[in-house]
């Protein structure tokens, strides 16, 4: 060990996990180089991760930084994207997916409130594949947090035409449960005091 | 009950023995500890003492504290059980339990040979999840082409039902007996013995049956600390505590 | 050109857009390739992304290959991302994993008799994080309760290929320290079981 990774890797595993292009200034901060050791970092970057040796590319598109498949790839990753099993959905993502589609639309500290425990990367994961939408903001809540909604690729997803075709919230659980629903969900939306 | 055994392990206190409650996640695994480590036999395992230390080395702003609790809780109360099943057999006959029957020492050692091996497998288990943490995966993830993903209806009905369910607070009461009589059937006890000899029967006549296992319990640590002896004239007779001098 | 990306390249691109491990024939029917040069391909791949020169790194996990960051990179993964490593399990949850793993598919039911203590919080909590899922039924049972499993992301959090990656439960513990315990509690006479 000479003391941690090197600027080239760290660089590296920031591009890896980030969904858009980085910019320099959040490079900077998240590796803790400095400026002209990412850009130096980035130009060698370049050159690992050229066109013509790579099926990863380095683009640098939006003012940032994106690694990205080889467009020479395209072809296998198409096929891949056909193919591919998309990965099964959790148990958690089953919750919260139930409680958007019968407590929704809703906040982020709705579904949270419900099913007692921080939901937050569920509910992200649940957008990015599309199963979840914003649909407009509570301007009610201290901070008019987003409303999350199922989208119309879930109802395709269960095979249902629309929501009515699931079975009615009052069937499902009883009155007492259902009033328990509502109070949590209510002190959700309830501004948060200030101290 | 050996006598020299007895005599050995008498006034004792848990904190002799060489344990690390960071670790302890049910009773099977104290028993384990008290008997592979600290050569104990599995009935003079000191129960309030036990709460205690919990109690002591319990760090509230540690994550998973509230899980901790209840696990401790869970596992306080099966111990409890544990020591009465195995301890006084023929109290347990005239009642209704159906899982409750009482255990042989073979049984008892059949359930901690098979938990013992998964404890190793779980400690196997801790090290791989260490060596393997701080992967992550990548970011530039292709969204799956909508219409293959398959939702079953009725998996989400059925989660639908579970979550808003769970919101009815689940019965909660007997854990509540259980943390606080722990300590309060031992003041009771030694509160109780400050006017004389006290039979077991008289002091659990109102109590439930769990309430009586605890009082048993809390008498058998008392006891293994010295501040009371038991009397049991004949087997499966009345048993008496009685103060000690 | 010289006519089209050549086998690493494939390989490469397929790997960065998958959100799982991508097992063998996934990989082949992706690109086209033969099952000796996917192969031959993985293993240059896994020179490229060598844990020591690199900040993205090659897995073979949960039946598959994945790139995923250099665990030395986490720091500034866990920085970009605004989000502090998951709080790592208790014991109580690894006793649960053990149990499914090695006795599973199995009830809560049975996992807490293992235990000798209620499991039923321990295993929400390893549903939310997907290290568990429900794999059928036990219809054997009295309202036929969910039977447990651990699941491919548990795979991938432990590192391994597959579940013989484990060793085995009898192995785990010697036969002095069984004979040990049966001697304590006084029923030393017992034969020593065979499984």
């Amino acid at each position: 060990m000479t003391g941690g990774p090197d600027a080239l890797s760290l660089v590296e595993a920031v591009l890896l996990v980030s969904p858009l292009p980085v910019n320099l200034q959040a490079l900077r901060s998240a590796t803790g180089l400095r400026d002209a050791e990412v850009r130096d970092t980035l130009a060698a970057l370049e050159i690992r991760y050229a066109p013509e040796t790579s099926g990863i590319v380095l683009r640098h598109v939006a003012g940032g930084y994106q690694l990205a498949t080889n467009p020479s790839c395209a072809e296998a990753v198409e096929r891949f994207r056909e193919e591919a099993r998309p990965a099964p959905l959790s148990s958690a993502a089953h919750e919260v997916l139930s409680c958007a589609l019968y407590l929704g639309p809703l906040t982020r500290g709705g579904v949270s409130a419900v099913r007692g425990v921080n939901s937050d990367a569920v509910v992200r994961n649940l957008l990015d594949r599309g199963l979840l939408a914003e649909a407009g903001v509570d301007s009610d809540s201290l901070g008019s947090p987003a409303l999350l909604a199922v989208t119309e690729d879930f109802l395709a997803a269960t095979g249902a035409a629309s929501r009515d075709d699931f079975p009615n919230l009052d069937s499902l659980v009883g009155p007492e449960e259902l009033a328990r629903v509502r109070e949590r969900l209510g002190s959700a939306e309830e501004p948060p005091e200030s101290d | 009950m050996d006598e020299t055994h007895k005599e050995k392990t008498r006034g004792r206190s848990l904190s002799d023995f060489t344990v690390e409650l960071d670790v302890y996640s049910g009773p099977y695994e104290w028993l384990l500890a008290l008997i592979l480590r600290d050569e104990v036999e599995i009935f003079e395992v000191p129960l309030r003492e036990l709460v205690a230390l919990y109690m002591g080395n319990r760090v509230p702003e540690r994550p998973n504290t509230l899980e901790r609790d209840t696990d401790f809780a869970g596992s306080a109360a099966s111990l409890v059980l544990l020591k009465s099943r195995a301890l006084s057999p023929a109290a347990e006959a005239e009642a209704d339990g159906d899982e409750e029957e009482s255990l042989s020492p073979e049984q008892l050692a059949e359930k901690l040979s098979r938990y013992l091996k998964v404890k190793r497998g779980a400690e196997t288990l801790r090290e791989r999840f260490e060596a393997n943490a701080g992967f992550y995966s990548s970011g530039q993830v292709l969204r799956s082409r909508p219409g293959r993903l398959r939702i079953k209806p009725e998996r989400l009905i059925g989660t639908a039902r579970r979550v808003f369910s769970r919101l009815t607070e689940p019965p909660v009461s007997h854990l509540g007996q259980i943390t606080v009589t722990l300590q309060d059937l031992a003041t009771l006890i030694r509160t109780s013995l400050a006017s004389g000899p006290v039979s077991y029967e008289d002091l659990t006549r109102n109590m439930d049956r769990l309430n009586s296992a605890v009082a048993f319990a809390a008498a058998l640590s008392l006891a293994s600390e010295g501040r009371l002896t038991l009397s049991q004239p004949e087997p499966l007779g009345p048993l008496t505590f009685e103060p000690v001098p």
